[in-house]
């Protein structure tokens, strides 16, 4: 593995965070189960590396977009359970006062500029984030994130071009997770992903998305750079979801097989093959990292509790916040 | 007779169609092994292969796009786009191509294809999958519009849109995939502009657009109860409007309640109302109501989403008090 | 007073808000040294550098999109669509994204942002470049709608909208660039969601949008030489809308037209006049009448274009059988 | 200059379109100085070997889609003057009954699906043709003119996407004059235009277009490839517009200089340098060619002085086609 920060208490931060996320999805894909979360979600697991190892090399002032598969990213850049719970949960303390649920999570307070249930619908946002950076001359980066599937919608290549023209402070990462809903990336992608932001002039990288050291590694050089001026740039992410489209996607095996799903949980989960260097470099052992794990179970065992108990918005909320004062 | 889910009807209504015209075609995200998300499309490519049922990418104005030059060269495609709320991605493609190309070539090009998407709220989706924007294609000349309150509509619609040599969207109420109606084995097609007296009665007139047809006949069924006999009316298509039928029914009940699922404001019911003001206001015993969705964003959390979308008990409320001659505005 | 024209006055209104505000900045196609295509903008990109007047490519949907990025972390663009008809374009950044923003974050969120467009036919320009589609952002709750009537309303209302701390849409009329209005040298604002009565009147109420504001004061003149006392009034901005200084004008008149220059169906007239006829019912002497636009693309040909758009003559005829008590539909 | 098309016969009717074009085009603008057309129109002068050398290679099976920018597409197409000139000046025998007018000017006759005035509009429609052919077995081929500027809507990129999935039968022919209304194509476009086709896995061209016979040949070799799936393909087509962006843009300066249009007039012509080339191979006469132009001149004098008396269509129209039968 790439060797990216250089303590030990950075690479605990990074492997909680993992935890904190797979932890999370755990939970809400349980909520779900039971019939306790209204509607459906989308679970980030399998793709812990990319948010946590992309977040780590930000600041709470750099700002990232986030998309439908939102969590992680939430987590990743920040959030707290209790509020993310209640959000999905359609409760007035929920980030977004139940108003936004999973899909429209965002939390200004650490820079998360919202999820997007629209594919690509954030791209704008995050390159116009980044132009207001330029513009106001702050020296905040902006990352956004997406999908394989959402390199399909045109405003991709729209904002691509402007953020190569104006040299723009924004780092696109694509996670590609081999999948858009139940279609296989080859069967609706054409050429080369990272040929496409290259042809805009815009550097592009391809990266294991399961190593969270060597997405941390590139993030930290391409954020130092973008902060220069040396920016855009676009990273290509190669990971996997473990769940289904959703959480209600549970027959899977018509587009993808049980091996492939087998494949990449057991060889490439990126929590594991993380804990492992950590134990073997010495780091920290065992113990220490499955009481981590346990007390981030606690905490999310206690948020949920939490947002299960907790009051919804009043109804007077319905018609408030159409407009801002 | 049997009864089939709305979702069985709009499937046998392309597979019929597909059948019995070639040139006919499905395209769409996730439309072949899926079958869609909501499965309505199932057993279609087994049925007519790849070729004739085709997984796009996630590029709905592209789609779109394709979908209208196709159209414009011999055949007849069905797009399938996933989400209402997608429409706004494919207005150009929709309002400034296909609605205006039979126009603006004096006739002589012609768009036959159908657009079907969904509507309809109280799904936990959220604020960006849950809109019903019949509104936006109604107000664009050139785009018929169909919105199918039971299966029965469903099929007979689907069937007149595919065989019509206009561009058509078709909206379908996402939370009435699984109802059942009877619908007949036989062949039969809904003509676009006739509305349907769901319901005969003689105090009010209840028009109600796709789900809220059903609103509107449990409205209806509570109002019976009171002694008061209301009448209520599918449009079933919006473009063309079947206004006469309307007028009829207004002129002889005197009283109205126009009811859609779509924004309130610069709606739907904004349309329909002010015709029946104009052309039958000297037979109105009582302003034309109006109930539309609220004018806000549709929010996630259940205790709030369920107060944006007019009820039966609402609409009752609302009959009751135009039947009793009470002031529903100041005057 | 100063008379100037409603290009200068938008040109003043940006250039003070820009001067005021650094947060505040302009791009769109062509906006910089060329000033756009109508020369509105002209001299702004000498005066503030290319940093805030921004010259993009031919992307609407990715300069849109920029925008309400840009917005919600604290800048105030001012995006510059060249036609109004290229709003199908953005239709999903604006409705599905900057519409909803606030709502959907529960408040913590904004998209301080201003979309400046235009509308207006008879311009002999087809129908992609004739459209008035107000009615389309007018339906979106979270969006504002100003549709100034003269430079005196081009300038106050565009302060306001980019001070405004939400997406405001204002549609300007291409054919009224040139129009000269007395505006004040003095800096002066017009709130959101106060009408402008134009002209008093005792008989019927006259209510235009942008261009249809003269149409209705040239219909008033014609009416007043036959004694026929007409009031004008101006919402000036359809989102917020001042129902209450239309309805108080309706009460006193008791008959009233609503003309706007987009398609009458589905459009701008149904709301304002279903809100007329639902609370002013028992004031009405006569059906509230609606004036749009034809609901058929803008065609190029002059012989057909001028047959679209509502006209003073027209507006008149209508007023004089109102007041006549004459049918205008058969009852 | 490349040699394409084998006999005299074709390189004379190549020949005689491009003056046809540029004849139809100085009519025009002479309309339009003299206040005798409605609306305003986009000049296609200096670009005529661009449609000319493709249109050379296609059949009337074969479709085209068009430009805001349309005429020369119309004209290379197969249109007559007499009802284009009725177009542009809104008379019911126009091609499209005087409702399109130049910016929709169509002629279903001869393949030629229509101008377009949103800019990129029509690629999603030129794909679509194609895809029709492929679903329906036909072996047309669809070409889709468009600008450089066109290059910035992410439809481009979303119709090559599945053109590329799909094998389908359409070239992308990118007209790239220089400029954008008022705007040099640097300014709005990054990196290279022909790697965002190359990124899709699209075979892409760079051609003179001011050389007729190098673009009918590349043409002709493109579309036998795309008869038989091979497909698709793009081209750039470099070229010039010599008059302003439309007939009203008269003061350029700002912009562009004088000096750089006319090094284009004088030393890039398409027409005088086809015409050098059909002399010096002793293919044709400077006499009979100076004929052929007169009988082109005259042509378009005789259809001018038709659409000027011509009717308008009758008021009764203004609704008729807003729905097919
Ligand atoms: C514009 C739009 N089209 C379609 C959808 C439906 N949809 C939601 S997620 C998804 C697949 C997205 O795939 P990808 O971008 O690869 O993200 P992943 O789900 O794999 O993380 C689709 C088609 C949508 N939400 N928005
Ligand atoms: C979607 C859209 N945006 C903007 C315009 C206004 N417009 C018309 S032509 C043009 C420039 C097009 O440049 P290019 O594609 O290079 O074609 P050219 O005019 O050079 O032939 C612009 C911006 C338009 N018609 N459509
Ligand atoms: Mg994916
Ligand atoms: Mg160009």
């Amino acid at each position: 593995m790439a060797k990216a920060k250089s303590n030990s208490e950075d690479y605990l931060r990074m492997y909680r965070q993992m935890v904190r996320i797979r932890t999370f999805e755990d939970n809400a894909n349980q909520l779900y189960l039971s019939a306790k979360m209204p509607g459906l979600t989308h679970m980030y697991s399998g793709e812990e590396a990319v948010a946590v190892g992309i977040c780590e090399a930000l600041t709470d002032a750099d700002r990232i977009t986030s998309t439908h598969r939102g969590h992680g990213h939430c987590v990743a850049k920040g959030a707290n359970f209790k509020e993310m719970f209640c959000e999905l949960l359609g409760k007035a303390e929920g980030y977004c006062r139940g108003k936004g649920g999973s899909m429209h999570i965002a939390d200004q307070s650490h820079g998360n500029l919202g999820a997007n249930a629209i594919v690509g619908g954030s791209m704008g946002i995050a390159t116009g984030s980044a132009l207001r950076a330029k513009l106001l001359g702050a020296d905040d980066v902006t990352v956004c994130f997406f999908g394989d599937g959402a390199t399909a919608q045109g405003l991709m290549y729209e904002v691509m071009n402007m953020a190569a023209l104006w040299h723009l402070p924004v780092i696109y990462a694509c996670e590609n997770n081999g999948y858009s809903e139940y279609t296989r990336t080859e069967e609706i992608a054409a050429g080369s992903i990272t040929a496409r932001a290259e042809a805009f002039g815009i550097e592009a990288h391809q990266v294991d998305g399961q190593d969270v050291l060597a997405v941390n590694d590139l993030t930290r050089k391409l954020v130092a750079r973008a902060r220069k001026g040396e920016g855009p740039f676009f990273m290509e992410l190669m990971t996997y979801r473990y769940h289904g489209h959703h959480v209600g996607d549970i027959n899977r095996e018509y587009y993808r097989s049980k091996d492939e799903e087998k494949d990449w949980r057991d060889n490439r989960d990126p929590i594991i093959r993380f804990r492992a260097y950590l134990v073997s470099e010495g780091i920290v052992t065992e113990e220490d990292l499955d009481a981590m794990n346990a007390e981030v179970e606690r905490d999310a065992a206690e948020a949920v509790a939490y947002a299960l108990d907790a009051a919804y918005p009043d109804v007077s909320e319905v018609d408030m916040h159409v407009f801002a004062a | 007779m049997r009864e089939i889910t709305l979702s069985q009807a709009v499937n046998e209504a392309i597979a019929e169609e597909m059948r019995r015209d070639p040139t006919v075609f499905l395209m769409g995200e996730d439309v072949a092994e899926a079958g869609t998300p909501f499965k309505v499309l199932s057993g279609l490519v087994e049925e007519f292969g790849t070729g004739r049922v085709i997984d796009t990418p996630i590029s709905e104005p592209g789609f779109v796009g394709l979908a209208v030059g196709a159209a414009m060269t011999g055949a007849r495609p069905i797009v399938d786009l996933m989400f209402g709320d997608f429409i706004y991605l494919v207005m150009d493609q929709l309002c400034n191509q296909a609605a205006k190309q039979h126009y603006m070539s004096g006739g002589k090009l012609t768009v036959p294809m159908v657009l079907r998407t969904n509507m309809g709220a109280t799904r936990r989706s959220a604020a960006q999958h849950s809109q019903s924007l019949q509104a936006l294609v109604a107000h664009i000349p050139g785009l018929k519009v169909a919105m199918p309150s039971s299966a029965y509509e469903a099929k007979g619609l689907m069937k007149t849109a595919i065989r019509d040599n206009n561009p058509v969207v078709i909206f379908e109420d996402k939370l009435m995939y699984q109802d059942r109606a009877p619908v007949p084995e036989e062949e039969y097609l809904i003509p676009f502009g006739v509305a349907n007296v769901k319901r005969e009665g003689s105090d009010i007139t209840l028009i109600g657009t796709s789900s809220m047809v059903q609103v509107a006949e449990k409205a209806a069924e509570i109002l019976a109860a009171e002694g008061i006999s209301a009448e209520v009316i599918d449009p079933r298509t919006i473009v063309p409007l079947d206004e006469a039928t309307l007028l009829d029914s207004v002129k002889k009940t005197s009283r109205a309640i126009v009811i859609d699922e779509g924004h309130q404001s610069y709606g739907v019911t904004a349309e329909i109302a002010s015709r029946l003001n104009e052309k039958a206001f000297y037979h109105l015993d009582a302003p034309v109501l109006r109930m539309g969705a609220m004018d806000v964003p549709v929010p996630f959390s259940p205790a709030l989403e369920d107060l944006t979308v007019p009820t039966p008990e609402q609409v009752a409320a609302n009959a009751r008090k135009l039947c009793a001659g009470e002031l529903i505005h100041a005057a």
